[in-house]
């Protein structure tokens, strides 16, 4: 039971990793694109804490905190360049 | 002309690394010292992350090679970027949101504290000095992404970055003189695997390059925030 | 899951293909930033969450950082 | 499907590796090659975490009993990509701090109106 809803998660987040792609390969300005990065960093961390189940280490989940707390400072310097800021 | 030139060496290089990783098989049998630092790691060193015990155990000769490709990065930054600045120009920079500034106040002591937890525990848990480093140097780019104008202490950086390298040579060459035959040998006790307070010299160690690797890092965020245009 | 590591290097592909193409030197730094996000999962895949952890915290927001200050002190576009 | 169970992570490297190297070579802005130093970068790490895996394997990271070392990834590659990515990060600022220096002195990134750099 267990194996078959960690698949049917792979295959959404899947489909979300898809969906930011498209977003960013279309986006006409960089803004847009930035955001779909940002959403799929999102995407991604849910993605890591699943990986960390379906290995069944405990360890894993220190991958997905940095991950959380980190990922948006690059896209926040990117933002502050779009403001004028840096 | 020039695309020719372009195509004719991508396709040589193409074929002799396709040719070279077709005969290299995919998930089988280790290297022999990678055999042996698995299963004698723990009884060796004391650390249960076997890749802790390689990078500042068995080759940690290596880690002060890679420390001091790192200073003479962030040296020949400074060293670059310091001739081209003149004194008493400033851009005109927006302030940031007060979302930025309030979320930057809350997050900076989350971020050095967590930058702490990943070295200090980096014999046990994924992590070491290198990514706590990094997670430090990313907490001080975020003082300098939400307030324009505040500056790290330039004493303070190069205090804690010559504490992090001598504390890593001295305890070196007392391994050197005291423990063993090589360099960075352990000689306190081990301890109990998987505790806090196990695996001798490893803990301290990760510590002195988690400052080293730190203040580095935030010195380049620092040379190349500066006004030099 | 062989099928989803797949679908992971297919984008990874495109987004680095997506950094050759693009004029705004910007959109560049963002799409290898989305490489690099992309290798740290894959990182995870092979089993080494230490090199993750390194290449999240440092090839995701330090370069992409350094990029944007570079680029915000010369030329944004490449003609 | 055996095919992809063999290579895939091999052609991930292998594309990078090539897509870094068409950039840094076709490429004119300086900027633009940098960015294609580092995706280069990115793959010879991937290839080299690929070369240390082992089917069905787990993290060399002793954390919990019952783990065997037979089951292990081999760590010394890990190891040695941990201390690469640091000094990429680090040569990777050198270069742009380079670049900005030339485009102070010059006035543009292209590497044809930058004489001394021309082939």
């Amino acid at each position: 039971m267990s194996e078959t809803v960690i698949l049917i998660f792979l295959g959404m987040i899947g489909l979300g990793i898809v969906l930011c792609l498209l977003r960013f390969l279309k986006g006409p300005t960089a803004s847009d694109r930035a955001v779909a990065v940002d959403t799929a960093c999102t995407v991604t961390t849910a993605l890591l804490v699943l990986m960390a189940l379906w290995f069944q280490r405990r360890i894993y989940l220190d991958v997905a905190l940095v991950y959380a707390v980190l990922m948006f400072i690059g896209l926040v310097s990117v933002a502050r360049y779009l403001e004028r800021g840096i | 002309m020039r695309s020719i030139a372009i195509i004719i060496l991508l396709a040589i290089v193409a074929v002799g690394i396709g040719v070279a990783l077709m005969a290299i098989p995919f998930g089988v049998a280790k290297t022999q010292v990678g055999d042996h630092y698995t299963e004698s790691g723990i009884g060796d060193t004391g650390a249960s992350n076997i890749v802790t015990s390689v990078v500042v155990g068995y080759r940690a000769f290596d880690t002060l090679g890679e420390i001091t490709i790192l200073f003479v990065a962030a040296m020949g930054l400074g060293a670059v970027l310091a001739g081209g600045r003149k004194l008493g120009q400033r851009r005109d920079v927006e302030p940031a949101s007060l979302i930025l500034r309030t979320g930057c106040r809350f997050l900076f002591p989350l971020l050095l504290l967590f930058g702490a937890y990943i070295f200090i525990h980096g014999h046990l848990t994924p992590g070491g000095g290198f990514q706590g480093g990094a997670v430090i140097a990313s907490a001080f780019l975020l003082v300098y992404l939400s307030c324009p104008g505040r500056r790290v202490s330039k004493v303070w950086s190069q205090t804690t970055e010559s504490l992090g390298a001598l504390t890593f040579v001295v305890l070196g060459l007392v391994g050197l003189t005291v423990g063993g035959h090589y360099y960075l040998s352990s000689f306190m006790p081990h301890g109990v695997v998987n505790e806090l307070f196990s695996a001798g010299i490893i803990p301290v160690i990760y510590v002195a390059i988690g400052l080293k690797v730190g203040s580095d890092l935030t010195g380049i965020i620092d040379g190349m925030m500066e006004e030099t245009i | 899951m062989i099928i989803f590591v797949s679908l992971l290097v297919l984008i990874m592909l495109v987004a680095a293909i997506a950094a050759l193409i693009f004029r705004d030197l910007l959109s560049a730094v963002i799409a290898s930033c989305l490489v690099s996000l992309l290798a740290s999962i894959l990182f995870l895949f092979l089993q080494a969450p230490d090199v993750a952890m390194a290449e999240a915290s440092i090839g995701a927001a330090l370069i992409t950082a350094v990029f944007v200050i570079a680029i915000r002190r010369t030329d944004r576009y490449e003609e | 499907m055996s095919f992809l169970q063999d290579y895939v992570y091999y052609i991930g490297a292998f594309g990078l590796v090539l897509i870094g190297l068409f950039i840094i070579l076709s490429r004119r802005n300086l900027i633009k090659v940098i960015i294609g130093l580092s995706i280069l970068d990115t793959g010879i790490n991937l290839f080299l975490i690929s070369v240390g895996y082992i089917s069905k394997g787990t993290a060399p990271i002793f954390s919990k009993p019952g783990l065997v070392a037979e089951d292990m990834v081999d760590p010394v590659p890990q190891a040695l990509v941990l201390t690469s990515i640091v000094i990429g990060v680090a040569v990777l600022a050198l270069a742009l701090a380079l670049a900005m220096r030339l485009h102070k002195l010059h006035g543009t990134l292209d590497l044809r109106k930058i004489g001394e750099l021309k082939w």
